[in-house]
């Protein structure tokens, strides 16, 4: 049963991740970072993709553009992009649809940019790679990028050089990069982590702002559920290495059916929360090699149940446009 | 810009002046007395004060360090006490040999090393690789005048094919005279070199700014030479400089392997026949080679590095 | 130590500049950067007082000055009504048994070569509250237990812990000695949301057993709220608002309080809110801008706050506020 | 408050596992080089007693002969064995070799670490200091100083251990400024420990792998520096017998045969090679993420 399926936008969606399985490493020392992955992003849709450390979110945005280390793998699955299989596209062409139909954005400013290239330079080179256009165009696409993404005096900012940006403005130098071919899917993976609360909050105003404008699709990687539910419309929880729950936003943050998603909502310290204590998970997130047979959640699993210990639940719709990975989920209130 | 470059020549003059004291201190801390060392126990005491008296060492310290700094600065260097020759002019015509065995060594050592660094770093693990750690390896064990020796029977002895010795004289001579030994200390600078850029290359290869290039769809060559090299090559030039100093100190060695007139052929029989003013004059061209090829790898680095160039 | 002074802890005045020292011939000066200035507040035994900020704020500053871990360049720190300045240096690491810390990275904290048993022993052994032989073992045991970790594994290395574990073994670390005041610097910030809601409820609870107070710095404004009785927001190095928890979460009185708040993204998705989204950046340290530091960004300047700083002032909902214009106005949270 | 038997990371991993590491399988290059090291501390410890001749009896019957059956290296140009030569100057360069970095890390590393410790005026002129002698490469530097005395062993080894001190006091003055930043050492002082101890128990463990590192890769870098300065007259003075000497009186000497070149230059270059690659193998084993 694919995530796909799950999802009733219209017409066929920009990107269908199915079955996916990543794996590091060679021959029996291999471990399995990412196993079976399933979602979609419609177009001009905003998917959020959230787990904790190890989940394997990163892994898997980064396996869409083929940037994975060369010490991975991808053992199975396919990423669909506007019908295109990538994970069959011959490496010399992935380079041609990066940048102009998928871009991405990385979590942290301070290394992201080239130290040695001017702010404007690297977006114009963004541009020059996948667009024939004069060097006057050009530079004219690269100071209304600049605008657009809320740098104040374009003209003279692009000749200045990461060093002397603060980690806000990078980040917003990062974006107008990546929107530099008007790519139709963006992938930000926690984008705003590394940024203070007022930075972050002017980031993901802008990125909203340019969803609106230009009707980009967005997958959103974090580990902030706050992020994802002020950001996205669909959600897509994984926890180690599998996605265990997908659904709308507003349903599953209301009444999440996977009992890691139950408890992970209910971990969340809130502003307005007047309880002292915090419900807590207890034990840890499995190593990624040491991952148990059966569910991975079972060892932390309140409802857990003996098949959850043998078998590996698969992602399953239990309602419209809902999914959940576990036995218990769905059959009575978990 | 400008700006940048006058705080650097500033910083050097402390630099030239720490220098000479310290080579002005460590002859001065001779154990034994010169003149005794040079004329030998049976000179009379009279002989022993003209002596002294002819190389100022009868002065007070002070005036003497005065005199030494004044001349050293001027390029005064004395005169030999062996050959009575100024020993200016003995610099001015062996100081030509060794700058030319060093930058042609240099020269051959960057364009071997730096690409072989970089083709190692991007065929990493494969056989590309391993080659070049190999020659590093040798490069790094097999001793310059041991290379330079095999080089000399080899290819000049047995097979003639280069001169057995001296400098030669008029451009291409000269060039022909300086190809066995260039060769002999270029094969270890590019394993320096090459194993530099490799290491400064994998560093560079890791960093988030080369991943975010391939995510805007830059090709792998582009994406190694334009992101990639440009920032390993930065610390390779401070390699670079290193390198040319280590040329610079290899080439003694090389100029007794190969006969060749130089700085460092003289500064040793110097140091053999005890001529303090030859010694003096060559310990400070040395050292003022050192302070130069910093000064100019600061210079590279300041005007290549926005960091620096451009204040935040 | 006195009886218990009114207060455990009380800060005077305090402030912290960094560099600033004239080049030394060929060695370069370096600029003047004015970490913490001039904060004054005082601590209860038993209190939480939790203290926020964005990065460059000086929080983490202030918590080592307080602990006499840097020296302050003014202002004073009286601890159970000692004048920590006036301490000699063995009276001074007396006090730090008084005086623990707990800290942000959980792989940085612990010295890969030791066991956490020697981490662990080594408090025990410095103060004198080693028992001998076998006995310590047993007191290392027990404060494993306390922070629930099992003892059997006290014989091995820090890597060999996760991120959560080794926060834990920092903690039995911090209470070993018994202090009465416990500085946490962003414990829980490089952790997972479902190891943190672990790690706060076992300081609370430790806290509660113990009764020592908490300096309880973080960034995450939510984690705070759970955990402060009091709560004292920091900018630029001065402390800009301070007081009760429910007062200042729920009336905040300064506008960078309020944009602070507001800036947080709340986890339930469509809540329609309005939100102050503050323009510009942080300023450096290095260049603090005159009057309020915060007028730069703030919606409110006026050529008052350019020019004058504003002082402490009481607050209707009981806390204080350092602001010309701060009053009731609070955006809703 | 929940008592959580989690589970543990890797399992207990045997403190010896840093050899285990060095000398596993798929790294024989490691083994060849430690077996080569070995044969050479064995030959340099027992040279008096495998060497065939007295390394310093001339005989005039026997000058710039060929290799032959009593003399399986030939003999010099004053009637000298070149093996037993060679035995002995592989003697000489295991002295030079261990107590020059020896003596080089000790000091070099307590500036090191004195300056990165505590920082302030000490650490800008000691650093200072390092970083101009350390413009200029040990060669030069020891060229410089030998200028300055003459030859004899204890003024080589001071000239030797000089050249190294730099190098020495700038990786440990790198890795306490490393150490030093570590929570770890904050948290040690906050615990009360006094100066001295944090020093001892958590500064100088935790910074001994690069410095171990260092001092075997100069092991290497000393034997060819003597063998350099030997070459060049400055070293060990002849008639006693070091690599270095054997090749500059060799290269003099326009009738004797290549082979006391080849068999000293060929010496010097497996041992100094060898001990390159153990100290490449064990800085991978130490820190296995350096590139």
């Amino acid at each position: 049963m694919s995530g796909a399926a799950l999802h009733a936008t219209s017409g066929a969606p920009l990107l269908q991740v199915e079955g996916l399985t990543v794996a590091f490493g060679r021959g029996d020392a291999a471990v399995t970072a990412i196993e079976d992955v399933s979602f979609a992003v419609g177009t001009g849709e905003a998917v959020g993709l959230v787990g904790e450390s190890g989940s394997g979110k990163s892994v898997t945005s980064l396996s869409i553009l083929r940037l994975l280390a060369p010490s991975a793998t991808i053992r199975g699955g396919r990423i669909l992009f506007a019908g295109r299989d990538l994970v069959t596209v011959p490496r010399s062409e992935m380079p041609d649809l990066r940048g102009r139909d998928v871009a991405m954005i990385f979590q942290e400013p301070m290394s992201s940019l080239n130290p040695l290239m001017t702010v404007g330079d690297q977006i114009g080179e963004a541009i020059a790679l996948h667009e024939q256009v004069s060097p006057q165009a050009r530079e004219a696409r690269v100071l209304e990028l600049l605008g657009g993404v809320g740098i104040p005096d374009a003209a003279q900012r692009r000749r200045a050089y990461p060093h002397q940006f603060s980690g806000g403005m990078r980040q917003r130098v990062m974006i107008a990069m990546a929107l530099a071919c008007r790519p139709r899917l963006l992938i930000a993976d926690e984008p705003t982590t590394a940024l203070d609360v007022t930075i972050q909050a002017q980031v993901l105003e802008l990125m909203r702002d340019i969803r609106e404008r230009t009707g980009t699709a967005i997958l959103l990687i974090s580990h902030d559920l706050g992020v994802i539910a002020e950001m996205c419309e669909t959600v897509v929880v994984m926890y180690s290495g599998r996605v265990v729950e997908t659904g709308r936003v507003a349903d599953v943050f209301r009444d999440a059916l996977h009992p890691y998603t139950r408890g992970l909502l209910a971990s969340i310290p809130r502003l307005d929360g007047e309880s002292r204590r915090l419900h807590q998970i207890p034990g840890n997130v499995p190593a990624p090699g040491a991952r148990p047979r059966g569910c991975a959640f079972a060892p932390r699993c309140p409802v857990k149940v003996a098949r959850c210990e043998a078998e590996r639940p698969a992602l399953t719709p239990l309602a419209p446009g809902r999914g959940a990975a576990c036995f218990v989920a769905g059959s009575e209130a978990a | 810009m400008l700006r940048v470059v006058g705080a650097r020549l500033l910083d050097a003059v402390p630099t030239v002046l720490l220098v000479l004291t310290l080579v002005f201190v460590a002859l001065r801390l001779l154990p034994g007395d010169p003149a005794l060392v040079v004329l030998g126990e049976y000179a009379t005491q009279d002989q022993l004060a003209l002596f002294r008296r002819q190389m100022g060492l009868d002065l007070p310290l002070w005036q003497q360090y005065l005199a030494f700094l004044k001349g050293m600065l001027t390029f005064d260097f004395g005169t030999s006490m062996v050959s009575q020759m100024p020993v200016s002019q003995l610099i001015r015509e062996n100081l030509p040999y060794t700058i030319e065995l060093t930058l042609v060594a240099t020269g051959l050592g960057v364009v071997v090393g730096i690409p072989m660094g970089v083709v190692a770093a991007v065929n990493r693990g494969r056989w590309p690789d391993m080659g070049a750690r190999i020659y590093s390896l040798v490069g790094y064990a097999i001793p310059d005048f041991y290379l330079g020796a095999l080089l000399l029977i080899g290819f000049a002895l047995n097979l003639g094919w280069f001169p057995i010795n001296g400098g030669g004289s008029g451009f291409l001579d000269r060039m022909y005279h300086v190809i066995l030994p260039a060769i002999t200390l270029a094969t270890l600078k590019s394993a320096f070199l090459g194993r530099l850029t490799r290491t400064s290359m994998l560093e560079v290869l890791g960093r988030d700014y080369v991943r975010t290039a391939r995510a805007k769809g830059a090709r792998e060559p582009r994406v190694i030479f334009r992101h990639g090299l440009r920032n390993a090559l930065l610390p390779v030039a401070t390699g670079l400089g290193l390198s040319l100093l280590a040329t610079l100190s290899g080439s003694v060695a090389i100029e007794l392997v190969f006969n060749r007139p130089g700085i460092g052929e003289v500064l040793i029989s110097a140091i053999a026949k005890r001529d303090y003013p030859v010694i003096q004059a060559g310990v400070v061209i040395f050292a003022f080679f050192v302070v130069v090829v910093n000064l100019g790898v600061d210079l590279v680095y300041a005007l290549v590095d926005p960091r620096i160039r451009v204040k935040a | 130590m006195s009886p218990s002074a009114p207060f455990l802890l009380r800060a005077e005045g305090i402030g912290k500049v960094f560099g600033g020292s004239r080049g030394l011939p060929f060695v370069a000066a370096s600029a003047r950067v004015r970490a913490v200035d001039g904060v004054s507040f005082a601590m209860q035994p038993g209190e939480t007082l939790a203290v926020v900020g964005e990065s460059g704020c000086g929080k983490s500053t202030l918590a080592r000055l307080l602990l006499r871990l840097i020296e302050p360049s003014e202002g004073r720190v009286h601890f159970d009504g000692q004048d920590l300045e006036a301490l000699s240096q063995e009276a001074l690491r007396q006090f730090r048994r008084h005086a623990q810390m707990v800290f942000q990275d959980p792989f940085g904290s612990l010295s890969p070569r030791r066991t956490v048993f020697q981490t662990l022993a080594e408090p025990l052994q410095t103060f004198g509250l080693a028992q001998p032989g076998k006995a310590l073992r047993e007191q290392v045991a027990d404060l494993m237990r306390q922070v629930g970790l099992p003892a059997s594994v006290m014989d091995r290395y820090p890597r060999q812990f996760s991120g959560g574990q080794r926060q834990r073994i920092g903690i039995a670390r911090a209470i070993a000695t018994g202090p009465r005041l416990i500085v946490a610097d962003e414990p829980v910030s490089a952790l997972d949301v479902s190891i943190q809601a672990q790690i706060v409820n076992l300081l609370q609870d430790l806290q509660e057993r113990n009764g020592f107070s908490c300096l309880f710095i973080a960034h995450d404004l939510a984690v705070v709220r759970h955990i402060a009785d009091r709560v004292m927001v920091m900018y630029l190095g001065r402390v800009v608002e301070i007081g009760p928890r429910r007062a200042v979460y729920e009336a905040p009185h300064h506008p960078y309080t309020q944009a602070l708040l507001s800036a947080v993204p709340r986890p339930d998705p469509g809540a329609a809110r309005r939100r102050i989204v503050l323009g510009g950046d942080v300023p450096s340290p290095s260049r603090i801008p005159p009057g309020c530091a915060f007028h730069t960004r703030c919606p409110l300047a006026r050529d008052i706050c350019r020019q004058e700083r504003p002082a402490l002032r009481e607050m209707p909902g009981g806390q204080q506020a350092a602001c010309h214009f701060a009053g009731p106005n609070p955006i809703p949270v | 408050m929940t008592t959580v038997d989690e589970p543990l990371l890797a399992s207990d991993e045997p403190s010896f596992g840093v050899l285990r590491r060095m000398f596993s399988l798929e790294r024989p290059g490691t083994i060849v080089a430690a077996l080569v090291v070995l044969a050479f501390v064995v030959v340099a410890v027992l040279a008096p007693t495998i060497a065939p001749y007295d390394p310093l009896k001339q005989s005039y019957l026997k000058i710039n002969t060929y290799p032959s059956a009593d003399h399986w290296l030939g003999t010099d140009q004053f009637g000298r064995d070149v093996l037993s030569r060679l035995l002995f100057g592989a003697r000489n360069s295991l002295i030079f070799g261990l107590l020059a970095p020896g003596i080089a890390a000790i000091v070099g590393t307590v500036l090191g670490v004195c300056a990165g410790y505590f920082g302030g005026v000490v650490d800008r002129i000691v650093s200072r200091i390092i970083d101009l002698l350390l413009s200029f490469p040990e060669l030069l530097l020891a060229i410089m100083i030998s200028a300055a005395l003459d030859g004899g062993f204890w003024n080589v080894l001071l000239v030797l251990s000089i050249a190294f001190v730099p190098g020495f006091a700038r990786v440990a003055r790198a890795t306490t400024l490393a150490v030093r930043q570590e929570p770890y050492i904050e948290a040690s002082i906050s615990v009360g420990l006094r100066t001295r101890t944090v020093i001892l128990r958590h500064v100088v463990p935790n910074m001994a792998s690069p410095v171990v590192v260092l001092a075997t890769l100069w092991v290497a870098s000393a034997i060819r520096l003597e063998a350099s300065l030997s070459f060049l007259g400055l070293g060990t003075r002849p008639p006693a017998p070091s690599w270095g000497n054997i090749i500059r009186d060799a290269l003099g000497n326009v009738f004797g045969s290549p082979w006391p070149i080849i068999g000293a230059g060929l010496a010097i270059t497996i041992v100094v090679l060898s001990i390159n690659v153990l100290g490449d193998a064990l800085r991978d084993a130490l820190d296995p993420d350096m590139p």
